[in-house]
């Protein structure tokens, strides 16, 4: 049906009347309230179910509010020809978003940033060297994005890796925080991330409380940095203690 | 267009025989094996030469003699409207291929069977000649490595501009349109190994043109030669000989 | 001299150790290219060297190999530099072109951050060996020097680049190249960059009369008259390498195949952090981080002080 | 992985595996034989068969669709455009079939599964020949402003019949969209009418009555494969994989055969098998109906 012309006509999304010009950048100040009415310290609940995708070793799916997150591991399968022989396993990792998960649509399909980033916070959880010469692949797709998606991505990721039976030293989890001024709001969605001051996301093994990966941007003075981290590193904990508990639950599942 | 001024001078000040400013340094790259960079007036290449070492790809080693490969790349910033470079283009790999051979020439590779010789140029900036340029430093590159060769291999460009035969163009005179002569030679052979010209231009001119080239190349050569002095002077120094 | 039976040098004094490492300087020498594979005893003599706070060339743990500065090495640009760490060597260079701004923050210019690994640095990066490094470094310096979404800790200032809101602003453009690589990437270049800022001089743009409110207004670029950048706000990005138990700056490539993970900070002129990457896939405790953020802010200042003295000595030069 | 579960012991387990992995048609034929498939089904059911709609929040329509394990994720997403010269009262709708890396082992980032075109091919034919939808009710301004509806299926794990699920959720989630109300502003472009706005009524909305499409005849379809005299209706990525000749039926509510592909394959179609596939289409049509049917009502009540 969209073959009747040939080329696709320039479309654009309609706008609400209410103008965006008048819409000012939200105040952050004292009484400023969420747009999702959350408390400044309070995570959006958390949802987990492993084995999402039948056709793959290991699948997990993530929910966080409206990001909805898919998470396919297979493997550990042969490495592609052109690879030279390595003693260790391969992990290899990409994420791609659906054309409506974005506002805008079709923006950026193949995310090969957040495929590096996913690559390095897993890279150093995992025990690459039970599965040799061989390459585990992890593939995200972002159903649906409001925020916060590459945390989510990661959490979900480890979760699938674990239903996998791919060996690690632990969970992954992850969490990121905005900075507006003085304030540090955890978990933050699209509106809050496209206005923050700055931003940090930690990554790491709860159990063995290690940091495995970290990014910040924006300014930070070094009193807020280890504010940041506590309360990420805190959010991780809890994080952790969800996915566990839908790794028990599938596990006594299945044994039924 | 007006390249040749009625008193005899070119855009840039030059008189029609007359070369840019050249300067040479060997050994910008402190990883390679061989290095050097190469300026002829606002043109600048770099140029690094990895090997002789084992092949890589095993599919291509040659049981008789070495393998050659080389690499062209263009800086984003070395042209004046700034774009996005995607390495392997037409036109970088066709210039790889004749910096290849015109650098296997010279080379014995029979000296060195089933190794690999990787010469990779950079194009700082741009400004007309970046073939010869690049074959210049890649022949400082290849010397400062140590690899052996049958001469040095010097190259320049002519053209023929308001009837008159114009000395190694720049880029405004390079994309003049009219014919543009790239030679290479080695010169203490008096051999030519590279001749590049696509343009319409009589058989007699051409061999004004390719003569103004060789001078060129000549005096190239002699400037890379003094080069090449000064540094295994150094070298000898730094030794305590 | 003692060995031990794996190579490794027993426990004896600097002096020897100095001696040791002409003997291995030698030997190296002689290898083929470099860095591909070291043997277990070149490994345990870094991390020994790295444990006793005397590294392979002699350094401390917390010490910069030589930094050079050469601003306006590429004249066609609107500002270069080029930046050489021990045998790293990099150049940046900033190119401004008229653009129109975002819808979304039409009171701001746009910086766009391109890195390219050279394969004159590395036969690794021949082809398309090098994007992946390059697209990490970009990403590490988009992260480092251009600050959060709303743009707080910036180290350029975006507003600056406004010429009329909305309808015209500078665009720039910032291209890195890695000519020779031994380690230490992301310092260098973050700190060319910072030299190619300072050195940028953006034309004095004249709007014609009247045609300010059109959609289009015509513009006048004058040739002569330049704008000079505010660079006191970019930070410089420190990178600690964790190698064994202890962690090192300004590692060389030999050094960072040995690592553990490394940690990529920046500070600006307040030693506030404006970023934080993290490279190598090892987990760190968190107050390790902490240490490392507090060491390498002290660092920062030194790196600071000593940059601002090149880029200013560099600038005299070319004045000159 | 039917066997997996079964309560065998471990050895005979194994051999179960090993002989389905080496010999996988002898497997297969040996539970034709007993007219059972190895995931137990009878040969001409299909799999237990799902539809969710409104799975997207941030979409016009939308609708996750399981049949066995194959999942679908379809999402609407309306558009405006200037409408052709040819057809100035006529929208456009543009069908999508992606299949991302996450959906089967084959897939692998970069490099676009084969079938993914061609899926999209067939559901961009059917659902026109269907005339399911009137691209005229797409229409805003005659010759200014129409619909563009975006129409992409996402498939999330693959396990055989893709084009049945992907027809079934296109069809699901074109039940499901609610085209937005909007109006014209004084700069010609369409924008958003928000249903609580009481203060701007000086906007119409151009499109008050045309709120949801007119759904004239839905097509369904079946796939089965004919291998020696056997019918499997609905067959599983394995099935597939195995045996190579594929039957698909599309029929439309009214029973009127819409289209039928067959691509290829060893075994040829004789009418009598090909009315035996047609015959298991209606009521396989039926039942999906009344699925559609009943996830519709649900939502209105809602």
């Amino acid at each position: 049906m969209a073959g009747k012309s040939g080329a696709t006509p320039a479309t654009y999304s309609p706008s609400l009347t209410t103008s965006d010009k008048k819409k000012k950048p939200p105040l952050f100040n004292e009484d400023w309230v969420r747009p999702d009415g959350r408390a400044f310290q309070q995570c959006r609940p958390a949802f987990f179910r492993t084995g999402a995708v039948n056709a793959a070793s290991g699948s997990a799916y993530a929910e966080f509010g409206n990001t909805k997150v898919i998470v396919s591991v297979f493997g550990p399968r042969e490495s592609k020809k052109a690879m030279m022989y390595s003693d260790i396993g391969r992990l290899n990792c990409n994420v791609s978003f659906t054309t409506f998960a974005t506002p805008v649509r079709g923006q950026g399909s193949d995310h090969k940033e957040y495929s590096a980033m996913l690559h390095k916070a897993l890279e150093g959880a995992i025990i690459l060297e039970t599965f040799p010469k061989t390459t585990v692949d992890v593939f995200a797709l972002v159903l649906e994005s409001s925020g916060s998606e590459l945390p989510v991505i990661i959490s979900c990721a480890s979760l699938a890796l674990a239903d996998a039976g791919i060996m690690m030293y632990d969970l992954v989890a992850s969490v990121s925080v905005s900075c507006f001024s003085k304030n540090l709001v955890i978990d933050p969605i699209s509106e809050e991330e496209n206005n923050q001051d700055g931003s940090l996301m930690i990554t790491c093994m709860p159990s063995r409380y290690e940091i495995t990966q970290l990014t910040v941007t924006g300014e930070w003075s070094t009193p807020k940095i280890n504010e940041g981290m506590q309360l990420c590193l805190d959010a991780c904990g809890k994080l952790a203690k969800i996915m566990r508990s839908c790794l028990k639950e599938a596990a006594s599942d299945s044994q039924e | 267009m007006e390249y040749v001024s009625p008193e005899g001078l070119r855009l840039d000040g030059r008189r029609p025989m007359e070369m840019r400013q050249i300067r040479a340094e060997i050994g910008a790259v402190s990883k390679a094996d061989g290095s050097a960079i190469f300026e002829m007036g606002n043109t600048k290449v770099i140029a690094a030469v990895y090997g002789p070492r084992e092949v890589q790809n095993k599919s291509q080693q040659i049981n008789s003699h070495a393998l050659v490969r080389c690499e062209y790349s263009m800086a984003n910033f070395s042209t004046g409207d700034r774009m996005r470079k995607s390495k392997g283009d037409r036109r970088s790999t066709e210039i790889s291929l004749v910096i290849r051979q015109t650098m296997e020439a010279c080379i014995m590779t029979h000296l060195l069977p089933r190794s690999q010789i990787d010469i990779y140029v950079q194009v700082l900036q741009a400004d007309g000649g970046t073939r010869s340029a690049c074959i210049n430093a890649a022949t400082l590159a290849l010397a400062d490595a140590g690899i052996p060769m049958r001469d040095l291999v010097t190259s320049c460009s002519a053209g023929y501009l308001n009837s008159t035969p114009l000395l190694d163009l720049n880029y405004v005179e390079d994309s003049a349109g009219g014919p543009d002569v790239t030679l290479g030679i080695l010169p203490k052979l008096d051999k030519v190994t590279l001749l590049q010209m696509d343009s319409k231009l009589p058989i007699d001119i051409l061999e004004n043109v390719m003569q103004l080239a060789i001078e060129g190349c000549k005096a190239i050569a002699n400037y890379i030669r003094e080069i090449l002095l000064e540094n295994t002077k150094q070298l000898e120094y730094r030794r305590g000989v | 001299m003692e060995y031990s039976s794996d190579g490794r040098i027993k426990r004896g004094n600097h002096a020897a150790k100095m001696y040791i490492i002409i003997i291995i300087k030698c030997l190296k020498t002689l290898a083929f290219t470099g860095m591909v594979g070291l043997s277990l005893g070149e490994r345990h003599f870094i991390q020994g060297g790295i444990a006793q706070d005397l590294r392979s060339d002699g350094r401390k743990r917390l010490t910069y190999r030589p930094l050079s500065v050469e601003t306006g090495v590429i004249p066609q640009v609107n500002g270069s530099a080029r930046v050489r760490i021990g045998a790293t060597d990099v150049i940046a260079s900033v190119k401004a072109e008229l653009g129109k701004p975002s819808l979304l923050q039409p009171d701001k210019g746009k910086v766009s951050l391109y890195m390219d690994c050279s394969s004159t640095a590395d036969p690794a990066f021949e082809g398309r060996g090098g994007e992946e490094l390059a697209a990490e470094l970009s990403n590490a310096l988009q992260n480092c020097l251009l600050g959060g979404k709303s743009g707080a800790g910036a180290g350029i200032d975006l507003s600056s680049l406004i010429v009329v809101e909305g309808k015209i602003c500078w665009n720039l453009y910032i291209d890195g190249l890695v000519v020779s690589s031994d380690g230490n990437l992301l310092d260098a270049l973050g700190a060319a960059i910072k030299a190619a800022l300072s050195n940028t001089g953006i034309p004095r743009v004249q709007v014609a009369a009247g045609t300010l409110n059109d959609e289009h207004p015509e513009v006048d670029v004058c040739d002569d008259e330049f704008l000079q950048f505010d660079t006191s706000g970019v930070p410089v990005i420190v990178t600690l390498t964790k190698v064994g138990r202890h962690y090192i700056v300004d590692a060389t490539s030999e050094e960072e195949s040995q690592m553990s993970s490394a940690v990529s900070i920046s500070f600006n002129r307040q030693g506030h952090i404006c970023g934080i990457t993290k490279r190598g896939g090892v987990g760190l405790d968190p107050s390790i981080l902490l240490d490392m953020i507090s060491v390498a802010k002290h660092v920062s200042e030194q790196v600071l002080n000593k940059l601002d003295s090149e880029i200013a000595s560099a600038e005299a030069e070319e004045e000159s | 992985m039917g066997l997996r579960n079964a309560s065998e012991d471990l050895s005979s387990e194994m051999e179960v595996d090993a002989f389905r992995r080496l010999f996988p048609l002898r497997y297969l034929e040996r539970h034709l034989a007993e007219s059972i498939r190895p995931d137990g089904r009878p040969l001409v059911k299909a799999r237990e068969t799902s539809i969710f709609l409104g799975a997207v929040a941030s979409a016009n329509g939308s609708a996750l669709v399981k049949i066995g394990s194959t999942t679908m994720l379809t999402a609407i997403k309306m558009e405006v455009m200037t409408p052709s010269l040819e057809s100035p009262d006529e929208g456009c709708l543009a069908i999508d079939f992606h299949m991302p890396p996450i959906c089967s082992p084959i897939v692998r980032p970069g490099r676009p599964a084969e079938a993914s075109p061609v899926v999209s091919k067939q559901l961009s034919d059917t659902i026109s020949s269907s005339k399911m939808i009137d691209l005229k009710e797409l229409s805003l301004v005659s010759g200014k402003a129409a619909w563009m509806a975006y129409l992409d299926i996402y498939c999330l794990d693959a396990d055989g019949a893709l084009f049945d699920a992907a027809l079934l959720s296109a069809v699901a989630a074109l039940s499901h969209l609610q085209i937005p109300a909007v109006a014209v502003n004084d700069d010609g472009k369409i924008v958003l009418v928000s249903d609580e706005d009481g203060q701007k009524q000086a906007q119409e909305p151009v499109n008050k009555e045309k709120r949801k499409l007119t759904l004239r005849s839905i097509p369904f379809s079946l796939t089965c494969i004919l291998h020696k005299n056997y019918i499997l209706a609905d067959p599983t990525a394995e099935e597939e994989s195995i045996m190579e000749t594929h039957v698909t039926i599309v029929l439309d509510t009214s029973g009127q055969l819409i289209s039928l592909y067959k691509p290829g394959g060893s075994v040829l179609a004789y009418t009598s098998a090909v009315q035996d596939c047609v015959a298991l289409t209606r009521q396989r049509v039926k039942e999906l109906k009344s699925f559609l049917d009943k996830e519709n009502s649900a939502m209105e009540i809602e």
